[in-house]
Formats: C-alpha cells, structure tokens, sequence
C-alpha cells in the first residue's frame, strides 16, 4: 500500500517524530510505500542538519535521512512545509540566497515545498496518518 | 476507521472527544502517553465496554515504557509497530486525535 | 485527478497554538485541488469561527477573517459540534455568519455553517478518505 | 503565591490540578486559552468559589481575542500584561501549571 | 550563596514529550548550586519514578534510573501526590525504591520518596521561593 | 523588582514566547528589572535568526532582541540552553566550529549557556515567571 505521514511536531520535545519514524520504518519493512512525509507546524524542525543530541541519544534527523524515502526520479520525499519552515527559521540554500541569509540548515535528505504537496499525498496514497502533540 | 489517541486520558480530553464521536466499526489504537488509558485505574471504565468487543489496541513499546505492563485493563489488545501499520492497512481512514 | 473526501479536524482555539491558522493555510492551498473538503470543529476548535475575535491585545495576527473567504473558494461544508458549542455556553448565534453562493440554486447565498449533533459527525467522519488533524 | 494556567480545562486537566492544590490564600491567573474557563459554560462552577472571593484574575488581551468578553462568569477580574506583572510582584512565588 | 527553597513541579510522563528528561538535567545541575531542592511529582508526573520502565521497544533513552543518582547529591524530598497514584491505580509499591544516605543520622540509608496527600503538598509549595514547572 | 523568565516553547507554535515577550516588555515599562530570559526546550527556537515570519506577520526573535535584555557588562541576558539547544540544531559560531558545522543560527542578541544559568537567575531574582505549553 501507499502510505503518507503528517508530522506536526519537532523533534525531542514531543514523542511524534520517534512514533511516526518507527511506523514508517515499520511500513517499509512489511512492503509497503511511503509516499511522502510531510512535515509541518514545529515538524520542520525535524530537517535541522544543525542539530547535535548526546552520543549516548538517537539522532532523529539522521534517522529520517537514512530511511531514504525517495520519489522514482530519485528527489527526497520527506517534505518540509515552506511556510511553516520560514517561519521558524528553517531554510535550504535557495531561500536563504532568495532572503539574504548567510546561512541555511536543511538537511540534504529533506526538500522544501508548498502545502500543496501534503493535499497530493492525501490524494495519491492508500492512507496518511498523522502524528503530533 | 482507525483511531489513534496520543494522550493520557487525566490529562487531556483527546480520548473523550474520541469516544464522543467514533462509530459502532471503528477500533481505537492507543500509542505514547495514549496508553496510559489502557491501565486499571480510575480511567478504565471510559473504554471497558470497546475492549470488551476487542476493538482497543495499545502499542507495546509505549506500554513498556511507561512500566505497565503488568497493570493493563482487561481486554487490550498490544501491537508493534508492524502490527500498527497492519491495522491502518486494515482500517480504512485513519483519525488522529492530536 | 480521484476526488477524495478530505476532512480538516480542528479541536483548538484561535491563538493558543499555532494549529488553528497553520491548518486554515492548508484549507486554502486545497480548495485548488477539487477535492470534496470538509472541515470539522470539536471541542475548543468551536471558538476559532466565534464572532468578535480581537487579537490587538496580544500582538498576534487576527486571522478569523480568513474564514469568510472559504465561500469563495466553494469550501461550505463547516460542521459544528452542537454538544461542543452547548459545553462552552456558546450557540450558532455566536459564530460567525460565514456564507457561499450556491451555483446550483442561482448563486442563492447559503450558510456555510452546519451545527450537527456528535452522533451526525460520527456518519460525515465515516465516510472520508483522509483526515488531516491540527 | 500566584498560579498561571493557561490551557482550556475542557482540554487538560491543569486548571483542575491547581484547584486541588492551590491553599487559602493565593490566587490564580488565567492566561492564553487558560482564560477559556474564565467564561460562562459548564465548567464554570470549578472556580466560582475563588472568583466571588476576589482570587480569579483573566488576561484581557486573551480574552478578547477570543471573543469571550461579553461572556465572562462572574466575578472575574481582568487584568492587562501591565496588572499581570502586578500580580506577580505582590503576590510572591509565582507557580505555572503548564 | 543565598539559600532559596526550589520547587521542581512535574506533571508528565516519562517519554511522550521531552520534559520529564530536560526537567532531571536540571535537577541535576541544581545540586552543584546547595539550595534547598524539592520535586514534586503530580498527575502523569508520577509515571516518571514508576518501576519497570523500559523504553527498548520505542527506540527512545531510558533515564529512568538516573533518578537513583539524586540521593548522591543530596536531592532527596521527592515528593509524589498520594491521590494522583490513587488515581492511576499505582501505590508506593509500584514507585522505584529511591534512597539517600541521611549524614545526619550516621548515614542510615533512607528512602527519598514521600506519598503526601495534595493538602500537604499544598503547604510544601507555599514555603517555595521558585518553582520550575515542566 | 529583578525578574527573570523561563521560556520551555519555541515561537509561532505555543503563545507562550508572545505572553512572555509582552509579560516582558510591560515588566521592562513600570521599572522593573528583567534580570534574564532563560530559553529551554525548545524554547532555544526563539534565537534563530534565520526565522523569516511572513510580513504582515510579528517577528518573535527581533521582539526578542529589541528588548535589549543584556548585564552590566553589556552581556546579553537572553540565555538560550546549550544542551537543549544543541540537540535542536540551534548553533553558535563557536559550537558550530567545536562540532564540525558549517553554519550556525544563534541571534546576537542571545548566548549559549548552561542549566546553570536558569538556577543563577532562580537565585539572583525576586520572582521567575515560567511559559510553556
């Protein structure tokens, strides 16, 4: 089946992240497709390359990474609301140049998009489940 | 439908609202501090009678966590995380009580 | 493009959290895709289309008004939890007097609000394809 | 000593936790989407006591904004962030109920 | 160093957000400050010094048993709400057996955690001077 | 009277930094001292100044920093957490270096600091006024 993923939380401050990352690795180890992950609200934070938890601590963004969840032409499909992301402080290269920000955070695992891509993965996937606060 | 509640039932109202309004085919899953409904406590009768038709699931993982294991009210039935994608595949429309 | 029943379930109030306007942002983008979208407003979520919000007070954006665009945008499918408006002393009269123009009648102007008892909302949750919850 | 809530108590149970701990002399504050419970509604009756004794205190600005002014329970007295400060000054050890 | 009364007030469980951990590293860090410290444990915050957590299963870190470290550092008037256990159908049985080494009485091994009902733990948090809420 | 303030929510998701901030600024108005804002959690999101707000819209970071809440030595008192911080991805230059980034987020007008800090100002204040979620 094709599934998509809501994320409405950051990570570490609420369990969101950690439950929807052991479900989708879940999903993709029974067969199934993850269409996209949509990260929205606080959950752009989970695209932060910046981010340093203790060695002795799951990385939460190395964990989204390394699911490796690409579309066939091989883009990232873990999506990060554009929107939401400016608003937080959370940029890739391109709106940071656009802004003039000496600076930018964004995974290389993640891409920035607009809200339209959460309403296309309801449309295109068998389920989207949501996960936050 | 699928039901997932997030949140303890003392301290907010999610599970409540879930029940006020689920239909008489939906199950509920209940994951992080959502499963401190599924423990014998004070709590328990909100949900007695959907377990007794077997149609409360409680995540595993989140049960262990939280030490109450061996505290669980009657009738819930635990997952993993593959049976949790199992479930959504089976239930049609998931609904997050966030 | 499938037509999918889309459901936006709000359960918080205007400017505590973030939520209520981050998914009014989503209804907007999704009036674009024709899709069938329904939004649904339980527990606290009753006060983000009560009339008289005045955010001057706390320095936020007041953005309550966005709501009478979704008409517009043929987004007229608002349900309201009459058990949740009747917990908090409220009653349709409190909420905003939202409308679209219904081309099927001669662009008649129609209430866009719907207060629908919890056992109603049950049914219109039922038959959804995808819920998004804010 | 002075209590904040700030959260709905048709949402969480903060509100109701303050209650039960709260003694005789101190005084709460309601703030955000806490001043929800400083309207006219069901769950009113929790702190109709504290409110006729002069201990109930709601942000205005919160109260506007979420359009409850012309619904507030009685007694209830509204304070600006210039009176909240105030409150915090006279009134000691500020405790929150986040 | 003024001595000041703090208050540690936890009302979460251990692991569905990030406060009960963020809330022990402070703790922590207090006891190199010698004020008088004091936690309070109510409503799901009792969750957070159960027995038997184990959080394998959600891939998460379980500090649980840092909390036994407490009493090395003087840190031992952990306070847990007698009707919020009773609530949640747990006991002090149910509760980790936290100890701390009393110097004053030939440094006997005493337990740290006091069931209080809310009414002493209403007079406890009136003698504070802080407290931190998590 | 001196004030200090515990921040546990990052901006635009909870009100808590807004209540703060105007809590704050009223303070600041009727004489009194804001001795520090201590930011926790993610709270240490309220000093990304890669934030980009849309324009009709607050800005809760330069809210922040045009309050000018700094010591006797000029030293800025809004305190952003280093193990919170780091672990969000809310980086100083210095950490940034230490760790092998090539970039950091911090607004000048907060610093890195530790738990400490928030005791520090428990001790040095009349009150501490905490906001959360």
């Amino acid at each position: 089946m094709k599934i998509s993923i809501q994320i409405n939380e950051g990570p570490y401050q609420h369990q969101a992240s950690d439950t929807a990352y052991q479900f989708a690795k879940a999903a993709i180890e029974k067969g199934h497709e993850i269409f996209r992950v949509f990260f929205y609200h606080d959950g752009v934070n989970n695209a932060s390359r910046f981010t340093l938890p203790p060695q002795d601590d799951r990385n939460i963004v190395n964990q989204w990474a390394e699911l490796g969840i690409k579309n066939a032409d091989g883009e990232p499909e873990l999506v990060v609301c554009i929107a939401a992301a400016l608003r937080r402080g959370m940029l890739d290269e391109s709106e940071a140049s656009k802004n003039g920000i000496d600076g930018n955070n964004i995974h290389p695992a993640f891409r920035i998009s607009g809200l339209g891509q959460l309403i296309e993965a309801g449309i295109q996937s068998d389920r989207l489940v949501v996960f936050g606060d | 439908m699928l039901h997932t509640v997030n949140k303890s039932s003392f301290e907010r109202n999610s599970l409540k609202s879930c029940l006020n309004i689920i239909d008489d085919t939906s199950v509920i899953l209940l994951i992080e501090d959502g499963v401190i409904s599924a423990a014998k406590n004070t709590n328990a009768p909100m949900i007695a009678d959907l377990a007794a038709q077997g149609r409360v699931y409680a995540l595993q993982g989140d049960v262990e966590a939280r030490g109450i294991s061996s505290k669980l009210a009657d009738n819930i039935k635990l997952v993993d995380y593959a049976g949790f994608v199992d479930l959504v595949v089976e239930h049609g429309t998931a609904v997050s009580w966030v | 493009m499938t037509t999918k029943k889309f459901m936006y379930l709000n359960r918080r109030s205007s400017f505590g959290t973030v939520y209520a306007i981050e998914s009014l942002e989503v209804v907007l983008i999704a009036a674009a895709f024709e899709q069938d979208v329904s939004l649904a407003f339980i527990d606290d979520g009753v006060y983000q289309i009560v009339e008289g919000q005045n955010a001057d007070g706390i320095g936020m954006k007041n953005f309550s008004k966005t709501f009478h665009a979704l008409g517009d945008y043929e987004i007229n499918k608002l349900y309201v939890s009459a058990e949740s408006l009747e917990q908090r002393g409220l009653s349709s009269n409190d909420l905003m007097p939202l409308v679209y123009e219904d081309e099927d009648d001669d662009w008649a102007e129609k209430p866009s609000v719907k207060v629908v008892s919890n056992a109603q909302l049950s049914k219109i949750m039922s038959e959804q394809d995808v819920c998004l919850s804010f």
